[in-house]
């Protein structure tokens, strides 16, 4: 009894399944040369899949499938964040994969499928289509991880991504599968429901650890976060970017749907859980970022504090701690690509711009990369006037008035901890000397990479005035 | 009636005056300078002769109103003003005058300096910061005449600014002066508190303080808990403070003699006639609020008796001839502080004005002597001088009979009366102070003859050496001189013979009116229990009596014996002074060594101070306060370069460290349970 | 109330201008530094305009301007200025251009950006005394690290990096307190409206923890003693313009908060902990002045006397709750309070002042070390008169505008206690002491090596900078009176404000 | 006569426990580590037939073939990393896997 308007509902993931495999057999028919071809049909089809998703909405949440699959305004806003950092990727890795002979078209393809899992997870209403929706996503991104076949490197870290995540999947089907016997269904409304009438309540509690600890493994909270610095560092520099948006984005859909939709009941168990683990994230990443030489291997630690701020946020569980949640993961998810674009963009052949020493005198050589670095890293400091700022705030908002002022007060002193490396970085571009022998950077050919990345820098300055308007979508979208 | 545009031109001139010598120096070169300067003080002398003689002959009534306000915060306001009685007008008639005599003696003085502008313009502006403070009509206006004295003394005794010497005592006379402005301000501050207890302030205008004056009675202030002290007197010992830096009374006088450092005509206008005695000014202005406390007033009179005294002493032993005549200046200085110690302000005011021009006289001679000597101040290569330079000579000899209160000079109306007036006062501490000033007569005239012998008599001590090429400052040893010592220019000697006039003759006529003619009216205010001055006016008939009676009285047979010590030693048997100093070893080292004032404000505050700060910087700031927070620093990275080890990069750890995680939560909801 | 909204425009136009010159590039130096000096002139034309409506207008704050910003934590980008606040934006526009007057020819290298930071930092500090709203205050507050960060790594001394980042780190150590405060605040008051938050009532717990919050920002930023530590290292590192602004504005913010935050949010939390900050205050004056006077570096040396006066606002500030509510005396309490701010303004003047002086120094002999400077009197004789001028400023003598405030201070403290009044007034003998001792080094005696003999004298373009000065420090100090009009009646307004207690 | 309920719980918390322990006390082959995997999956899928079969809930057994499926792919791409692991590093001992670290 599937009926047409639930495959209408679902109209964006089903046109991005259809494209995605054409897009694979499109490339099958090409020769190399062409491939470019690829690139901008995929790059089109994202953009068109953004407008579905965009003017397929509805003002109220609708559901498909008997509730398996829920589409409201925060999977909406998750999905369009998605696929916007999956363009950036695209547009500005392609120089990148041309320099490296890595400018295939499983590129394109496995990314898109993955972005579908994504969008399947956010707007999953049931434990399978959260399961299908994960591993959707994860399967594609351990392959997107092993795409450089040369680097010995890149598949240490498809190894430890692919196990670890295996493991994380396994942990987080058993609490699914003491769920359903706690509850008897495995609908994520009904176990809601059941959860007030159940008699396993320990059932339950195990089931709910464990869902947490998938959750904690998605975002890479510690202790659950060993696989992330090592996957940034040797993952190919356009899918480290890849995987330091969107799966963080996909989390926080995970954790709403399992944690709120789901486990609402038990949230005051659960906030704890994650306080716990914020409290943790924050100390972690930012003290061993501090020493960290790699650029990317920084960025990843600092990725761990950060989730501790989105978890600052999720442990309010009320709508404004899920909104700010919602738009930290979005803010943080686009200051990633600057920082990474701006790396991608410094790199050519034969040279990998990943130690932070390579970005010396930047600004002698290139005034306007170095600038957009600063500002992303200005932002990700979270240092006013820039986005960064009115993400942290909204968080420690969130967390204050969710009666946390201790979290907050640790977050904030581990901020200022995690300030120095990100002034680091900055010092190294303005204050130091370039290297001898670094000639002036002539920027790459590829306009559509510069001006998508001067948009994405810039908009991190002009989105502190955006902000109201954002947030005001964010609360919406939780019906507050 | 005072018209208020005269007034500000009385002031303002000599401020133009040395803004154009100043910023135009090079324009308008070294004569222009010179010109516009002497015009401009000129100009304010003749203003106040006006001013004087409208006020004393033409009946006009006491000046007193705000040119512009200042500031205003609520219902305080302070302004820029003027209050002109008879008090003003003497001192102004007074400072113009010296300043105009020094001016003109300037030209002669600084001749061949290359600073020429440049020191006339600090005169002309030291002139106009005089005028602010004399011409004040409230404490704010008083205070800021004050500062501006005390900048243009740091900026002339510094005038040489090359010699090493003459920066620290620049340095030095500021910085004791800050001293007592520091407790001047707080004075200040203490007469606004007590306006705004007393219910007619918050106000720092003179008029109503002193109307007000008799309020204070009484009136209390707790600054140790548990012992209120006299309101009156917390505030005039704290104004007091300021008068004895400003006045270099004893212990804030280390500064006095350094400031010999500065050109002559310096010392004369500023170190001895005018600036100095801002702080007697001060006190005889607030003759209201000091008649309010007898224990002030006792304050008042010690201090002034010792310095009286002491300082003299010293300069009985010093043969650089500027410093013994800076000495001689602190301790007549001290007998003025006695005169108003003893509610005897007219005394103290009267004696300041004779003071100015006697001792400006001495100090101009001896700069003309110093001229002579090739800027040489050391006595004891100088002598003979008689012959070569006679008006110098004669009016140096008439300056220190003046100073050594011979009867009919200028010095000895006002000197007597001071000694009366500390006789006839009953406070406490009078009778100590009466013998203070009584044998300081002995040593004045004890110094002041052996400076004359040693430099106009005998047999000359220097020698000529023509053509020893002559170098800018001092010679290069002393007493020799690249050809003969001769009488100043008349630039020179003109102004010496206009101050020599009044130096002894201006007694005889101001004593009566000035002493016991109430001619201060109410610019001077004397509780009848203290007013000494009209018992003695019951035995005053007159200059002339006065004159004659003298000769029986005890100041002019200790003033002879001191002439006739000075004659034997220094004149008819040198030899005896060295025998002297060396029987009196101890006395003589303590006298020579300033009684180690100098020697402990040295050691203990200045260099005291700098090790104290260097103590404070390595240690607490660099050490303590630094230190945490580079300490902290340090630990972050140290903590960093250990957690990261975690990061084994083993797959089995990794794992574990989930399962620890996942074992953890679990054990953690199981301890504490659902809740 | 003007429609037109000049506020705006003040913070705006430098920031556009910063954009300009930044587009002129490196290659063209020249056009670089007459656009910010053509922005700057246009900012304080622009603060002339404001000061002008502000002076027909009644008191209050005025030409505000109200617009959200987020709402959803109902926080608005709103602006509005009373008279403190007018004082200072002249202020801090008049420095501005001073200080791109004084780059001129300094500057050699990335002139262009060079000037965009100035500019930046010029709209910036206007944003900060124009804010009305607690979230945005913080923003424009915090702001202002990042262009003063590149003024000073970039163009900055040896050990520029070391300076710089403690600079920032410190700095915002303090203010991220502070934010945290302006959150709970919210999370009680529901708004970040700083006047409705002014008449919030916390209970005196909660006032307690907000202002250690504010106080740990403010003081880093003024600085007080102990949290003084970076402000040598910044000034000695910073080129000369950096340290003016430092100096002349940056500081101010912090004491602008003071007069915003504690004294009016918490104000029986601020009355209960004044003596805390008194004593302060008192260690800042005397302690630090002895620590001034053995400095060997010129930059030190007037920064750490910096962090003195500094003292005196802070005294300034806080000897208003002894005076309003113990001794309910508000017009001895305004006396304070205006003291304060008049000192923010003087100082302004007097330490840019001598920054620029050390500055000019600093060109011919590439140096701050005193020991290698000497007769400057006889060298460069109208650069030593200027010299004079602002050392005597900041011993506050009369007549130059160091003298008002102290004296106001002084004035009112000895009412709240003698003592404080005898501690403050050290001041007179402890500042003389360490600027005479450094006029003496470096101005009078002999030059010590021939280099310094041949120092070149002041060019056109320093003489006008240093005239600027002069005229601003000898204005205020011969006649205050207008500066007072100014901002009389919201100082009124804050004192009867904080003598109402807000735990019943 | 049947099994009860919490027999099936037990067999599969074991097996679960088995295969973690499995996880991170081999030290050599990184094949075992699939196994493991499986083997976790495996006690899953117990879990949800036990459930389903006693709640008289078709859901789990639907979930079930899902869980099969995809571990399919999930293996199949583990070996395809293990071989490309293989062909760049001429080992699959995971002992040696720490190039990337600290």
């Amino acid at each position: 009894m599937i009926s047409v308007n639930d495959l209408l509902v679902m109209l964006p993931e089903l046109y991005l399944t259809a494209a995605a495999c054409l897009v694979l057999l499109f490339d099958v028919f090409i020769n190399d040369d062409q491939r470019d071809a690829t690139h901008w049909v995929a790059t089109i089809v994202m953009v068109v899949a953004i407008f579905l998703v965009i003017h397929g909405q509805t003002p109220q949440t609708v559901t498909a499938f008997g509730g398996m699959f829920i589409r409201d305004h925060m999977a909406e806003i998750l999905k369009v964040t998605v696929m916007i950092a999956t363009i950036l990727m695209f547009v500005l890795a392609r120089p990148w994969l041309k320099d490296r002979k890595l400018f295939v078209g499983e590129f394109y393809s496995l990314s898109m499928f993955s972005v579908l899992g994504v969008m399947l997870l956010v707007s999953a209403g049931s434990l399978i289509t959260v399961y299908l929706g994960l591993e959707l996503f994860s399967l594609p991104a351990y392959a997107l991880v092993a795409m450089n076949r040369e680097s010995k490197l890149a598949s240490e870290a498809a190894i430890k991504f692919f196990v670890l995540g295996a493991l994380a999947s396994g942990l987080l089907l058993f609490g699914m599968s003491l769920i359903y016997g706690a509850t008897g269904t495995l609908d994520l409304h009904r176990i809601f429901l059941a959860i007030g009438t159940t008699s396993h309540l320990h059932l339950l509690e195990f089931g709910l650890v464990f869902l947490v600890v998938g959750i904690g493994f998605e975002f890479g909270a510690v202790p659950f976060h060993m696989w992330l610095p090592d996957v940034y560092e040797g993952a190919p520099t356009p899918i480290a970017m890849y995987i330091s948006a969107v799966p963080k984005l996909a989390a926080v859909g995970l954790a709403y749907r399992l944690l709120e939709v789901g486990m609402g009941p038990l949230a005051m168990d659960w906030r704890v859980m994650l306080a716990i683990m914020a409290a943790l994230s924050l100390v972690v990443g930012n003290v061993v970022a501090i020493a960290q030489t790699n650029f990317k291997r920084m960025l990843a630690y600092s990725t761990i504090s950060h989730m501790g701020f989105v978890f600052l946020a999720l442990s309010n569980p009320t709508p404004e701690g899920y909104s700010s949640a919602v738009f930290y993961a979005v803010c943080f998810a686009l200051m990633e690509t600057v920082a990474f674009g701006v790396i991608l963009a410094l790199s050519r052949k034969g040279f990998e711009c990943e130690m932070i020493a390579d970005l010396k005198g930047l600004n002698h050589r290139s005034p306007w990369f170095a600038g957009m670095m600063a500002i992303s890293m200005f932002s990700l400091a979270g240092i006013p006037p820039l986005w960064g700022f009115a993400a942290k705030v909204l968080v420690l908002k969130a967390a204050i008035d969710g009666g946390m002022l201790w979290l907050a007060i640790v977050a904030i002193i581990c901020a200022i901890i995690g300030l120095f490396y990100y002034l680091r970085v900055v010092k190294v571009m303005y204050f130091d000397a370039p290297v001898a022998g670094t000639e002036p950077l002539v920027a790459k050919p590829d306009l559509a990479a510069r001006w998508l990345l001067s948009i994405n820098a810039l908009g991190l300055i002009a989105m502190i005035a955006g902000s109201g308007v954002f947030y005001s979508w964010c609360l919406a979208a939780f019906g507050a | 009636m005072i018209s208020q545009n005269l007034l500000i031109v009385l002031t303002a001139a000599p401020l133009v005056g040395a803004l154009i010598a100043g910023l135009l120096r090079n324009r308008i070169g070294r004569a222009g300078a010179a010109a516009v300067a002497i015009a401009s003080v000129a100009l304010s002398f003749f203003a106040s002769c006006v001013v004087f003689y409208q006020l004393v002959w033409g009946g006009a009534p006491v000046f007193n109103a705000n040119v512009y306000t200042w500031l205003e915060v609520g219902k305080f306001s302070i302004g820029i003003g003027f209050l002109v009685d008879r008090l003003t007008a003497l001192m102004l008639v007074t400072v113009t005058f010296v300043s105009l005599m020094v001016h003109i003696y300037t030209i002669g003085y600084m001749r061949e300096d290359p600073g020429f502008q440049r020191f006339f313009a600090y005169i002309a502006l030291f002139t106009f910061s005089m005028l602010i403070l004399v011409i004040a009509n409230n404490f704010l206006q008083l205070f800021v005449g004050w500062e501006l004295v005390g900048l243009v003394s740091y900026l002339l005794i510094g005038f040489w600014f090359h010699k090493r010497k003459a920066n620290f005592a620049a340095l030095k006379a500021f910085i004791v002066n800050r001293v007592g402005d520091f407790g001047f301000i707080l004075g200040i501050a203490a007469v606004l508190y007590a306006t705004n207890q007393l219910g007619y302030g918050p106000t720092l205008d003179y008029a109503p303080v002193f109307a007000h004056a008799n309020a204070l009675a009484g009136q209390t202030i707790t600054v140790v808990s548990g012992h209120p002290w006299s309101l009156a007197t917390v505030i005039c010992i704290l104004l007091f403070i300021g008068a004895v830096g400003k006045s270099a009374q004893a212990p804030l006088h280390v500064w006095l003699p350094d400031s010999m450092e500065g050109p002559t005509p310096i010392s004369a206008l500023i170190h001895a006639a005018t600036m100095v005695t801002a702080g007697i000014f001060m006190v005889a202005r607030m003759s209201p609020l000091y008649e309010m406390s007898p224990t002030a007033l006792s304050v008042v009179l010690i201090v002034g008796a010792t310095t009286a005294f002491f300082m003299g002493l010293i300069g009985v032993v010093h043969n650089d001839i500027k410093k013994v005549i800076a000495y001689s200046t602190l301790s007549q200085l001290g007998y003025m502080v006695v005169a108003l110690g003893a509610s005897a302000y007219a005394a103290g005011i009267f004696h300041l004005m004779t003071h100015a021009f006697f001792k400006a006289l001495l100090f101009l001679c001896s700069g003309s002597v110093i001229m002579a000597m090739h800027h040489g101040q050391d006595m004891r290569f100088m002598g003979g001088l008689r012959k070569r330079m006679p008006i110098t000579y004669l009016t140096m000899w008439a300056g220190s009979l003046a100073l050594c209160a011979m009867p009919g000079f200028s010095g000895f109306f006002s000197k007597d009366q001071i000694i009366e007036a500390a006789g006839a006062s009953h406070i406490w501490g009078a009778t100590y102070a009466y013998w203070c000033v009584l044998l300081g007569v002995f040593v004045t005239a004890l110094y002041s003859f052996r400076l004359l012998y040693m430099t106009f008599h005998g047999k000359p001590r220097w020698k000529v050496v023509p053509g020893l090429h002559e170098e800018e400052g001092a010679i290069p040893q002393p007493g020799v001189l690249p050809h003969e010592p001769k009488e100043s220019p008349l630039v020179v000697t003109i102004p010496l013979i206009l101050l020599a006039i009044p130096s002894v003759i201006i007694g005889w006529f101001t004593v009566r009116p000035l002493l016991y003619g109430d001619w201060f009216k109410s610019s001077i205010k004397v509780l009848p229990g203290h007013d000494v001055l009209a018992g003695m006016g019951a035995e005053f008939h007159g200059a002339l009596p006065m004159f004659w009676h003298s000769f029986y009285s005890a100041p002019f047979l200790l003033a002879l014996a001191g002439f006739a010590v000075a004659t034997y030693v220094y004149q008819f048997n040198p030899r005896v002074a060295g025998k002297v100093a060396r029987a009196l070893l101890p006395l003589y080292k303590l006298l020579n060594r300033k009684y180690y004032a100098d020697y402990l404000q040295y050691n203990l505050f200045a260099w005291g101070g700098i090790r104290l700060g260097r103590w404070f910087w390595k240690g607490t700031d660099m050490g303590v306060f630094d230190g945490a927070v580079n300490g902290a620093a340090f630990v972050t990275e140290r903590g960093s370069r250990v957690f990261r080890r975690l990061q084994t990069g083993f797959l089995y750890h990794y794992a574990f460290a989930m399962i620890i995680g996942l074992i953890l939560l679990l054990g953690g909801l199981w301890y504490w349970g659902l809740t | 109330m003007m429609d037109w909204p000049i506020l705006s425009w003040l913070i705006w136009l430098p920031c556009a201008g910063a954009i300009v010159v930044l587009l002129a590039g490196n290659a063209r130096p020249r056009l670089a530094r007459w656009l910010s000096l053509l922005f700057s002139v246009a900012t304080f034309g622009l603060s002339l305009v404001m000061l002008a409506v502000y002076w027909v207008a009644p008191s209050g704050f005025q030409m505000q301007e109200n617009l959200h910003w987020i709402p959803g934590i109902n926080t608005s980008y709103h602006l509005g200025v009373d008279g403190i606040s007018v004082a200072l934006v002249v202020l801090t526009a008049v420095i501005h251009i001073l200080v791109v007057g004084g780059a001129w020819q300094v500057i050699k290298v990335k002139v262009h950006q060079y000037m965009a930071a100035v500019l930046v930092l010029d709209g910036l500090l206007i944003g900060v005394f124009c804010a009305m709203d607690a979230l945005l205050f913080y923003l424009f507050f915090e702001a202002i690290l990042i262009p003063m960060f590149f003024l000073i790594g970039v163009w900055g001394g040896e050990r520029r990096v070391y300076a710089t980042l403690k600079f920032f780190i410190y700095t915002f150590f303090g203010s991220i307190f502070f934010l945290i405060g302006i959150l709970y605040m919210y999370h009680r008051a529901g708004t970040f409206d700083l006047q409705t938050l002014q008449n919030f009532p916390f209970t005196f717990k909660e006032q307690t923890w907000l202002f250690f919050s504010f106080v740990i920002a403010f003081a880093i930023k003024t600085p007080m003693v102990p949290v003084h530590t970076w402000l040598p290292d910044a000034h000695v590192e910073a080129p000369t313009g950096g340290s003016v602004i430092l100096a002349a504005i940056m500081l101010k913010v912090g004491t602008y908060g003071f007069l915003r935050f504690p004294l009016l949010i918490t104000p029986d939390a601020s009355q209960h902990f004044a003596w805390l900050i008194i004593v302060l205050s008192l260690i800042a004056i005397i302690y630090i002045g002895y620590v001034a006077m053995v400095q060997p570096d010129m930059k030190k040396l007037v920064a750490y006397s910096s962090i003195a006066h500094m003292g005196f606002v802070t005294l300034g500030l806080f000897i208003v709750y002894m005076l309003a509510r113990q001794l309910n005396d508000p017009g001895m309490a305004q006396l304070g309070v205006q003291g304060a701010v008049v000192q923010m303004v003087s100082h302004g003047f007097v330490s840019g002042a001598l920054f620029t002086c050390i500055g000019v120094m600093y060109d011919r002999l590439h140096t701050h070390e005193i020991s290698v400077f000497g007769g400057l009197a006889k060298v460069m004789p109208w650069f030593g008169a200027f010299w004079i001028l602002f050392a005597m400023a900041n011993t506050g003598l009369p007549g130059t505008s160091g003298f008002v405030g102290e004296f106001m201070v002084i004035m009112s403290a000895f009412k709240a206690s003698p003592w404080i009044a005898l501690f403050a007034a050290y001041s007179l003998i402890i500042s003389a002491g360490y600027t005479l001792y450094l006029v003496r080094r470096i101005i009078w005696g002999t030059a010590p090596t021939p280099k310094a003999a041949a120092m070149p004298h002041l060019n056109a373009r320093e003489g006008w900078v240093l005239t600027g000065f002069a005229l601003a420090v000898l204005a205020i100090g011969v006649y205050p009176w207008p500066l007072m009009h100014l901002m009389d009646s919201s100082v009124a307004q804050i004192v009867t404000h904080l003598m109402t207690s807000k735990i019943g | 006569m049947s099994i009860p309920e919490s027999w099936y719980i037990v067999f599969a918390t074991v097996l679960f426990c088995i295969s973690i322990a499995g996880i991170f006390i081999n030290r050599k082959n990184v094949i075992v580590l699939l196994m493991c995997i499986e083997l976790m999956l495996l006690a899953v899928n117990t879990n949800f037939v036990a459930f389903s079969r006693f709640l008289g809930n078709p859901g789990g057994q639907v979930f079930v073939f899902f869980i099969l499926t995809v571990a399919a792919a999930e293996s199949a791409i583990g070996l395809a990393i293990v071989v490309l692991m293989f062909r760049n590093r001429r080992t699959i001992n995971v002992g040696e896997l720490d190039s990337l670290r600290y």
